[in-house]
């Protein structure tokens, strides 16, 4: 097995099938597109399982490495691994990419092959980000992933899916360009090396560390995204098909805040420990800013595009807390809410295919007509309030208790989201899915069929399954996490 | 003053007029005849300078050749006067203060004596130096590349003159027979309906 | 300079064969047009390729590696001028491939002229490609500027065709009055017209500084306004907008190489000692074309036109590269710099070809398919093409995977190696603004709905070639080090 | 190892039952679904009572199940700890769900969501046990939310209802208000102690308590960490128990079919917070001025709550606001550090109280869902037993002698005549106080629905259902008969004209039999190993020495039969027995008095009506704040600043700059010659300027 | 005496007239080629001012190319006017804005 180069194949599987997908063509043979894009993301997935099963929690090292020039140029390698730290990020994208593929499966009738096949692409894209060692190799992977989705919003979304796309592009590219900068910083800086590992070990000043972790930080608060460079994700969520919110969502949201660990605080933790204020001034921001403003939103899928900022400000939170407990909570909350949010996503994607609209006036009562949706629903909505059991909970838990630890006042703003957070979720609940039902769109939507029940209960298997017991998540993190943090308290100035 | 030097001035006079008046001459005839002026002029100039061969082949590429096609073009596209003067004078200002300040400019950098070249430093050609041969020999020798390129030049110039203006005639008055045995009526005249009173 | 000093060697002809080659070619084919009855010039369009695949063959055949200079120094010959003259031909073969149908379709352009003229063209890029001698760049810029002139106003019953020659005319002209005027200067400050004595005089010193860099005001300007680029780029919109888009293709691709070419000539091989002065006011005119040119284009509806303050963008980008060379007096960046420089300019005119040539396939008799809502939903017409246009987009915005991510990479590379941050923050900064027009280009085809459902109609020939196109610059961008390493061993092997 | 597979056995039991009769709840038939729940109650309810008597033999128990998650240093566990004080709390709980689950099968016989509603008791059983069982904070938490969450599917469960749904999320938000500051300090106790294990924490409490302060407000304004932590704790205690201010969702709440409403109110939800802080005891020992806040708030809801049961009409409203002032009574004995008493309380008041609930949820029944007491009266002919046992359960409540609450009341009210904690003196006053206002009230209660005129039958609706009514049928003029179905109480409550009430069928009255039983004698058997014997001795923490309570309490008891016999000489009695007279007289002999004094009070009765303005505040200024922000910051700042001005504003620029850009391509010639020009007029300058 | 400068300045001077008759032009195109032509005319005289100066033929022979390109330019650029002037009618400067923005 460990000859296998499996994260070239977690890359290349979908994008591969992407392709073949694309050759199916016209929507005539719509149903083998389907079939080969299912086939595609499940293959994606399978091969990305031994990346667990054989997976040494007990060494912070890259592991299944892959070294390969690509343009000796530029020492640009073809140098893929993981860590603790990234690995479950590939899993959680090649499974996600499942769902997506499900997802779409009766709502999109028109270009069937061109859009699983942009998620296909988009996939083995994402996987290459979560594995890069080399950072021109991520920041490739990085920009790449931009085209799929700004076509998949285009194509196939709402009815101000332009303006979106635009922003979606125009926002990440910006932040992205400045990271472009960074890089090449550290290129020169180390002496010719793209290797991220090098530069771990780069020494560098302090006000050069100042500037690369602005640098690095527009790029990923861009991403992530943090107030108040986060109004794209609203607009891109609102106009995005099901799958695109979905993925968004789950997977994209991630790099932003995977950035920051494989970037920002290994490679200016001076720096890091410097700004750290503003970071967390920020997250706390988009915790209880965006909560409020979440609170406001009349559109379902915007809301829950607000919660997302929220939790990811979480995220940066625990980053920033410089405790194991507070990045590993972070990273928690980073793949539960790739099951929560992308589920959350999911079920008004599951309205909007019957009603047609996401805006919760038009609904009430759900609950009469579709008793199945709503039980599932009530699931991803606790979890999106962080109820115990759930993987919402384990994450924000961890963080909080971890921002205790750093400053009482921090944590005690943060903690505002238990109230804040089950407001907005719970009261778009009620509204939606409670009550009488409230007009003939609503007497006449049916409950979920048997493909939609079986997405919901792949995201509830991992919502519930990491709330109950998320050690074996969290177990593989260590190592690396430590060694991570070991890193970011030694100082970089010489 | 030097006879060299006065003669130099008398032309620079002339010269710079020519030129002012080529670009502000109301009729464009007039203007191209102050350039042949202008030409001349500067053909003394180059004599100054002993550049016997170019000063007459100015004059005769030029004034000869290249003044007369100008003049030509003038006549043949009937030009209308009337408009010539619109907007000058509002641009006239600007164009001028940019012109002399360029040339203040220009002056500033030229103006110096520099790189000790004065005429003094000039070795004077004995009178059997013969420019025409000088110029003649490198031309075909160590010019000889672009030499040949130079008539490429000319071969497009003429191509591309001929390619934009020549009307093809049509060769043949033979009309296609199948094509008259399908004739039709209203191919052949046309009714057309005329307003009595012209409409706005 | 006497007579009796005078030694003249028998120039080494077999160093310039391929242009000797394309010459004699040329007025063959200028007279065998006379006899061809043919109305679509199948022959003379054969011969005019064959002749071009002729002249690669000799360039390769006679590409030694080494500098070497005949015709009196007026040639120069080395590894750099024939790998340009290599992707100049490719470009040309592939860019009449392209404007074949177009051309056929407009009855005044599909003459022997044509082809005639585009080889006079070539020859004229060539002689630029391979001057080392102020008169040679002239007389190459010169056979060029006159072939296209005449090209772009060949289509002469299209009064935006002859508005745009006239404009290009006499636009071009005065800047070669400029250029000219600079190499006066220069000539009158070190007594030479040779570029690599010049680059002698200089380092010996004893050259009057003022003058020289009030020649090299001239000079540069007359180098930007072949380049394109900001403040002298006022010709490119009308003249893309204007000509036959067949023509324009030609202006937008093979020149930039030539004028690369030039630049290296002029600047880094003649003037290298006052690379403080060039670099300093290249830097200014780089980023005005970054700004203007970006600028610009988001307010286009036409699409030659949009490409065309893109050019001038992307001109200005690829001069970063040059002006980035040395630091300092210390040229240690300079293969660096230069190859980047050069690797952006071959990529660009590869995406430009593609981009020209995408018009040029929608394009039929009456229908120029040049507006860019004339692109709109072709993913519904053909999803191929349509791909194939938006890779062109994205390569041109400078995303990855493909080969413009890698040019503005390796560009900006090179000027944060020189220290020039802030101008890297100022480029990256106009490429954002400059994605967005890109962007709307692919929105057109892909988020809208086609006016007509028309599938595409274009021989196989040059469907196979666009794809071929489309897809080098995709695999560029995966596989861009062959290409890179060439550009810069090619420099190396030349400075 | 036999013990622990059988500990494990109590929760999972009942949420086994609630899996399946969930999971399957469109399946399987109702027997089934109410079965399984049922069995898994029972099952519990047994292996609780095993494991009280290993308990009672001494085997206590603490240790982990499984490893819930580490990282860095620490560990947190899924475990139980088993003593005396923890099986106390099984159960009373295991056995009060027992009988809500027999009693619910009468209950709710007509109601669609039949297998649901079985569902979701069993789950609030589980959850409930887990909170209990819990051996570290982390679980503690995990219960905690957990009953939350079910307490408001089971508030929603009639989720056509907008009262319900607006009461259930209202609850759940409540709740999360003391949820966050009970996060915060196990936040602090982690981050303090480094574990979240009670044992571990306890025994370094002392150590860490001594000389820790934390710097909250700024350097040199430190506050002691114990106070911080207990005081975070109680917050959350606050929203689970209902105290004054994050009471407002119980009241609310009664929205939830009855038995529900006495599960949550009687014997669980409401007592978690009880149990959490006499759970806590080693650590609020060491605060003095967290019990001081813990007794204050104790008191003050203690009083004003049992005013508010004076005026209220709707049976299960009265039993809450009862409920909730009771809970002020456990609130207080925990701050006069009597963490037993308090405990003790709870448990007699489970039994109590759950009759109450299931009595007035039988009265409901027999009323045909009427639940206004000025609709009802004389009622004791018609429904025997439930009149019976709503009798004990009153006189439970109100303390009379040798009944359950007697003993339990009064144990709270001598606990804090003998406290010295600040506060404890306006503690004191509130809990004699609140004696009398409880007996009025109550009695008030029972006189209105058994005896007296009978006032049911006749039509007269008071209004306080027309809302439910209206909002329940939005579209009654449609055409949703379907819908009909799911709102059994809301088609046909109250009873028509010449209708009689009738005693409720077995399943409902046996529940009131098996709960009167202990409400009777709990008390007598229980106070004496209880409060003073070692019962709790290893489970609770009283530091004897800084609060000497219940020593000196146990010096003025002198057996369960003279506590009782002695009664008759206190004040407290007197004040009980002064509470029952007044409501005899006013509602039975003068029934036109309290009309009389409802008109002239004004001020005084609107205050009560509107709950102090609690809702109103709350619902302008939280609820209402929020949304306004909420739509401020997004309308404002997000749409306005953030997009509007800089967003679409850079864009604009751009635009405006493009079209500028284009305005310089004038298309004529002259322009772009000048243009050219003036480039190399300026380079020119420049440079020449430079040379 | 004449130094260098003096036909430089002469040479400025005509350069910066033919300039300003470019852009200063709103009349017809023929003017404008005419002032090419005096430019070419003010940089030939720079060659020649410097070939005498510096006693170096090649400046001369410089010019001679440039008098030859300047021929076929005319050519050219006649031809154009011309094509131009049978589709506008006109070859009034103003006139040539159809291209623009």
């Amino acid at each position: 097995m460990s000859g296998t180069p499996l994260l070239s194949l977690a890359i290349w599987v979908p994008i591969l099938a992407g392709f073949v997908v694309l050759a199916t063509g016209s929507d005539r043979n719509a149903p083998l597109a389907r079939m080969l894009s299912l086939i595609g993301a499940v293959a994606g997935l399978l091969v990305t399982i031994p990346l667990y099963t054989g997976f040494d929690m007990h060494t912070p090292a890259m592991q299944f490495v892959e070294l390969k020039t690509w343009i000796p140029r530029f020492n640009v390698n073809y140098h893929l691994g993981v860590d603790g730290i990234s690995m479950l990020f590939v899993i959680l994208n090649s499974f996600i990419t499942v769902t997506v593929v499900l997802a779409g499966w009766q709502v999109i009738d028109h270009k069937v092959a061109q859009y699983n096949a942009g998620f296909l692409i988009m996939s083995g894209l994402l996987n290459g980000i979560f594995s890069s060692l080399d950072g021109l190799l991520f920041y490739v992977f990085f920009e790449a992933s931009l085209i799929p989705l700004y076509l998949i919003i285009g194509v196939w979304g709402g009815p101000r899916r332009v303006y979106a796309a635009f922003k979606f592009f125009l926002f990440t590219l910006f932040g992205s360009l400045l990271f472009l900068l960074a890089l090449l910083y550290l290129f020169i800086a180390s002496g010719g090396s793209f290797s991220i590992l090098d530069w771990h070990q780069l020494p560098i000043g302090m006000t050069a560390q100042t500037w690369l972790f602005l640098a690095f930080l527009v790029a990923f608060a861009v991403k992530v995204p943090m107030w108040p460079v986060h109004t794209w994700l609203p607009d891109a969520h609102v106009e995005a098909p099901t799958g695109g919110s979905i993925v968004l969502a789950a997977i994209a949201l991630k790099l932003g805040a995977y950035g920051f660990l494989r970037f920002s605080l290994p490679i200016a933790p001076d720096a890091s420990h410097a700004l750290a204020g503003l970071v967390l001034g920020l997250s706390l921001i988009a915790i209880i800013y965006i909560g409020f403003v979440a609170l406001a939103q009349e559109d379902m899928k915007k809301l829950v595009a607000y919660s997302s900022i929220a939790h990811m400000g979480f995220v940066t939170l625990g980053f920033f807390l410089f405790s194991a407990l507070g990045v590993e909570g972070a990273l928690v909350q980073m793949i539960s809410h790739g099951f929560v949010s992308g589920a959350m996503f999911f079920a008004i994607g599951v309205m909007y295919d019957r009603a047609h609209s996401r805006q919760i006036a038009d609904y009430g009562g759900v609950v009469n007509t579709m008793p199945k949706f709503a039980a599932f629903f009530m699931l991803f909505a606790m979890a999106n309030a962080g109820l115990p059991a759930t993987s919402g909970f384990v994450g924000e838990f961890m963080v909080i208790l971890a921002a205790v630890d750093h400053n009482f006042w921090v944590a005690f703003a943060a903690a505002s989201t238990m109230i804040v957070g089950a407001a907005y979720t719970l009261w778009m609940y009620k509204r939606v899915v409670f009550g009488a039902v409230a007009n003939h769109h609503v007497a006449e939507l049916t409950d979920i069929n048997a493909r939609e029940f079986l997405i919901f209960v792949l995201f509830a298997a991992g919502a519930l399954g990491m709330g109950l017991y998320p050690q074996p998540f969290t177990e593989v993190m260590h190592s690396s996490v430590n060694e991570l943090l070991r890193h970011v308290a030694l100082s970089k100035i010489q | 003053m030097e006879f060299k030097t006065f003669v130099f001035y008398f032309l620079s006079v002339i010269l710079v007029f020519a030129g002012l008046r080529v670009i502000t001459a109301r009729n464009p005839v007039h203007a191209a005849l102050y350039l042949v002026l202008a030409f001349f002029t500067a053909s003394g100039v180059w004599m100054l300078l002993q550049a016997e061969f170019l000063a007459i082949a100015l004059v005769l590429v030029y004034v000869g050749a290249v003044m007369v096609l100008f003049l030509f073009v003038v006549m043949m596209l009937d030009i209308n006067v009337d408009r010539i003067r619109e907007g000058f004078w509002s641009y006239l200002p600007l164009g001028a203060i940019i012109g002399l300040l360029m040339a203040a400019e220009m002056g500033l950098v030229l103006g110096g004596n520099y790189l000790g070249l004065f005429e003094s430093s000039v070795a004077q050609t004995s009178a059997d130096f013969s420019n025409v041969q000088a110029v003649g020999r490198l031309m075909f020798t160590e010019y000889v590349y672009p030499f040949e390129l130079a008539s490429v030049i000319l071969l497009v110039g003429i191509v591309a003159a001929v390619a934009l203006t020549q009307r093809e005639k049509r060769k043949n008055k033979a009309v296609d027979p199948s094509q008259q045995v399908f004739v039709k009526a209203k191919d052949r005249y046309r009714v057309l309906q005329m307003p009595a009173e012209k409409r706005d | 300079m006497t007579l009796a000093d005078m030694q003249f060697l028998t120039p080494d002809l077999r160093l310039a064969t391929a242009e000797i080659f394309i010459l004699l070619m040329a007025c063959l084919i200028l007279m065998f047009d006379l006899l061809v009855k043919d109305r679509k010039r199948t022959a003379t369009f054969l011969a005019t390729q064959l002749t071009l695949v002729g002249a690669a063959v000799i360039t390769f055949a006679t590409s030694s590696g080494e500098i070497s200079y005949t015709f009196s120094n007026m040639y120069v010959g080395d590894l750099m001028g024939d790998l340009l003259k290599l992707l100049l031909y490719l470009t040309v073969i592939v860019v009449l491939f392209y404007s074949r149908g177009y051309i056929l379709e407009r009855e005044q352009m599909a003459r022997g002229e044509y082809y005639a003229l585009a080889l006079f063209a070539t020859l004229g890029m060539m002689v630029m490609i391979s001057a080392n001698n102020l008169v040679t760049i002239y007389i190459g810029l010169e056979l060029l500027s006159l072939s296209l002139y005449a090209m772009v106003a060949m289509n002469r019953d299209s009064i935006p065709a002859t508005e745009a020659a006239m404009k290009y005319f006499v636009l071009g002209a005065l800047a070669s009055g400029l250029l000219l005027y600079g190499m006066s200067m220069i000539y009158g400050a070190t007594g030479t017209l040779e570029i690599t004595a010049i680059a002698e005089r200089l380092y010996t010193g004893q050259v009057d500084r003022g003058i020289l860099v009030f020649g090299l005001v001239f000079l540069v300007s007359g180098l930007a306004f072949k380049l394109g680029v900001v403040p002298f780029h006022m010709w490119i919109p009308d003249v893309y907008h204007g000509a036959p888009t067949a023509v324009t293709l030609f202006i937008a691709t093979a020149p930039k190489l030539a004028a690369f070419a030039m630049v290296i000539r002029l600047l880094v091989n003649g003037l290298i000692v006052l690379a403080q002065d060039w670099q300093t006011m290249l830097i200014l005119l780089s980023v005005l074309s970054m700004a203007i040119g970006n600028l610009a284009a988001i307010a286009q509806t036409n699409l030659k036109r949009m490409l065309a303050y893109s050019a001038i963008s992307h001109m200005g980008f690829m001069l970063l590269g040059m002006v980035t060379g040395v630091i300092g007096g210390d040229a240690r960046f300079a293969l660096n710099a230069y190859s980047s420089s050069m690797f952006y300019v071959i990529t660009y005119v590869l995406t430009s070809a593609g981009t020209f040539g995408m018009i040029l396939l929608l394009a039929h008799a009456g229908f120029e398919a040049d507006e860019i809502d004339d692109f709109k939903g072709l993913n519904k017409r053909s999803p191929w093409f349509a791909g194939m246009m938006m890779m062109m987009m994205f390569s041109m915005a400078g995303v990855p995977f493909f080969v413009g991510f890698f040019a503005k990479f390796s560009v900006l590379q090179a000027v944060v190696a020189a220290g020039y941050l802030w101008l890297a923050i100022v480029a990256v900064f106009f490429s954002l603004i400059g994605c967005f027009y890109y962007l709307r280009v692919v929105k057109i085809m892909y988020f809208d709905q086609p006016l007509n459902n028309a599938p595409i109609v274009a021989p196989m020939d040059v469907k196979l070639l666009m794809s071929a196109n489309g897809l080098a610059v995709a695999l560029l961008g995966i596989f861009p080090q062959a290409l890179m390493s060439v550009c810069a061993f090619a420099l190396l092997r030349s400075l | 190892m036999e013990m622990q597979k059988l500990y494990l056995l109590v929760p999972l039991a009942p949420l086994l039952g609630a899996v399946i009769a969930g999971l399957f709840c469109r399946i399987i038939p109702r027997w089934v679904a109410h079965s399984v729940a049922i069995a898994g109650v029972a099952i519990a309810f047994v292996a609780s009572y095993v494991i009280f008597k290993d308990v009672m033999a001494g085997n206590t128990y603490n240790g982990p199940v499984y490893q819930w998650l580490t990282s860095g240093d620490y560990r947190f566990e899924v475990g139980f700890l088993i003593d005396q004080l923890t099986v106390t709390m099984m159960l009373v709980v295991t056995f009060v769900s027992l009988m809500v689950h027999i009693y619910t099968i009468g209950y709710m016989q007509d109601d669609p969501g039949y297998n649901r509603f079985f569902s979701y008791i069993s789950l609030f059983t589980f959850s409930m046990l887990m909170l209990v069982m819990s051996n570290n904070f982390m679980q503690l938490f995990f219960g905690w939310e957990a009953v939350g969450l079910v307490s408001y599917l089971l508030i929603g469960f009639w989720y056509t209802r907008p009262t319900a749904i607006f009461a259930n999320l209202k609850a759940f938000l409540v709740n999360r208000v003391g949820d966050f500051g009970f996060i915060l300090g196990i936040g602090l106790v982690l981050a303090y102690f480094g574990t979240l294990d009670y044992a571990a924490v306890f025994a370094k409490a002392p150590a860490v308590a001594a000389h820790t302060t934390i710097a909250l407000f700024g350097e040199g304004k430190g506050v002691e960490l114990m106070t911080a932590i207990c005081i975070l704790l109680f917050i959350g205690a606050m929203g689970k128990s209902a105290q004054v201010p994050l009471h407002v969702w119980l009241p609310d709440s009664m929205e939830g079919p009855t038995p529900i409403s006495a599960l949550i109110h009687a014997a669980t939800m409401v007592t978690a917070g009880i149990f959490m802080v006499a759970r806590m005891s080693p650590l609020f020992e060491l605060s003095d001025t967290a019990l001081s806040f813990v007794i204050v708030i104790g008191s003050i809801t203690a009083l004003f709550m049992g005013f508010l049961g004076i005026i209220q009409n709707d049976i299960k409203r009265v039993v809450a606001y009862s409920t909730l002032s009771q809970l002020g009574y456990m609130t207080v004995a925990l701050g006069a550090s009597a963490y037993s008493v308090a405990i003790f309380h709870l448990m007699t008041h489970a039994f109590f109280k759950a009759l109450l609930f299931l009595a007035a949820g039988s009265v409901i029944i027999g009323m045909h869902h009427d639940q206004d007491i000025r609709n009802m009266g004389g009622l004791r002919k018609y429904m025997p037993i439930t009149w019976i046992t709503s009798l004990i359960g009153s006189l439970a409540l109100i303390g009379t002698p040798f009944f359950a609450g007697f003993y339990s009341k009064d144990s709270i009210i001598e606990a804090v005549a003998l406290s010295h904690i600040p506060g404890a003196g306006f503690a004191y006053f509130a809990v004699m106080a609140g004696v009398f206002v409880t007996a009025f009230y109550s009695f008030r209660m029972y006189f209105l629905v058994f005896h007296g005129e009978e006032r049911f039958g006749k039509h007269v609706d008071h209004g306080h259902h027309a809302a439910h009514a209206k909002a329940a049928h939005p579209s009654e003029s449609g055409d949703h008969a379907e819908h009909v179905e799911d709102e059994p109480d809301a088609d046909h409550h109250g009873l028509a004209p010449g209708q009689k009430p009738h005693e409720t069928p077995w399943v409902v009255t046996l529940p009131l039999i098996l709960l009167a039983i202990p409400s009777v004698i709990i008390g007598y058997i229980a106070i004496e190993p209880m409060l003073f014997g070692d019962y709790f001795a290893s489970a609770i923490y009283v530091n004897s020495e800084a609060h000497p309570v219940m020593e000196e309490l146990a010096h003025h008891f002198h057996g369960a039969l003279a506590m009782a016999t002695h009664a008759v000489t206190t004040a407290v009695f007197w004040l009980a027995f002064l509470g029952v007279a007044l409501s005899w007289f006013l509602y039975m002999k003068r029934p036109d008095i309290p009309a009389a004094i409802k008109a002239r009070s004004g001020f005084l009765y609107t205050l009560l009506d509107n709950k102090y303005y609690f809702d109103k505040f709350n619902d302008v200024f939280f609820a209402g704040g929020a949304r306004l922000l909420g739509r401020g910051l997004w309308k404002g700042g997000d749409a306005g600043l953030i997009d509007g001005i800089i967003v679409n504003g850079s864009v604009h620029l751009v635009g405006w700059f493009a079209t500028l850009a284009r305005l310089f391509q004038t298309g004529h010639i002259y322009h772009y010659a000048f243009t050219m020009i003036i480039g190399v007029f300026v380079l020119m300058t420049l440079w020449v300027t430079r040379a | 005496m004449l130094t260098l400068s003096h036909f430089l300045i002469l040479g400025a001077i005509l350069f910066a007239i033919s300039v300003v008759g470019i852009f200063l032009n709103r009349k017809n195109l023929i003017i404008i080629l005419m002032s090419i032509e005096l430019m070419l005319l003010a940089v030939n005289l720079n060659f020649i001012a410097f070939s005498h100066y510096l006693q170096d033929l090649a400046g001369q022979v410089f010019v001679f190319f440039i008098l030859t390109v300047a021929a076929a330019e005319s050519a050219i650029g006649l031809a154009i006017l011309v094509v131009l002037f049978r589709n506008l009618k006109t070859i009034h400067v103003d006139d040539l804005d159809s291209l623009k923005g």
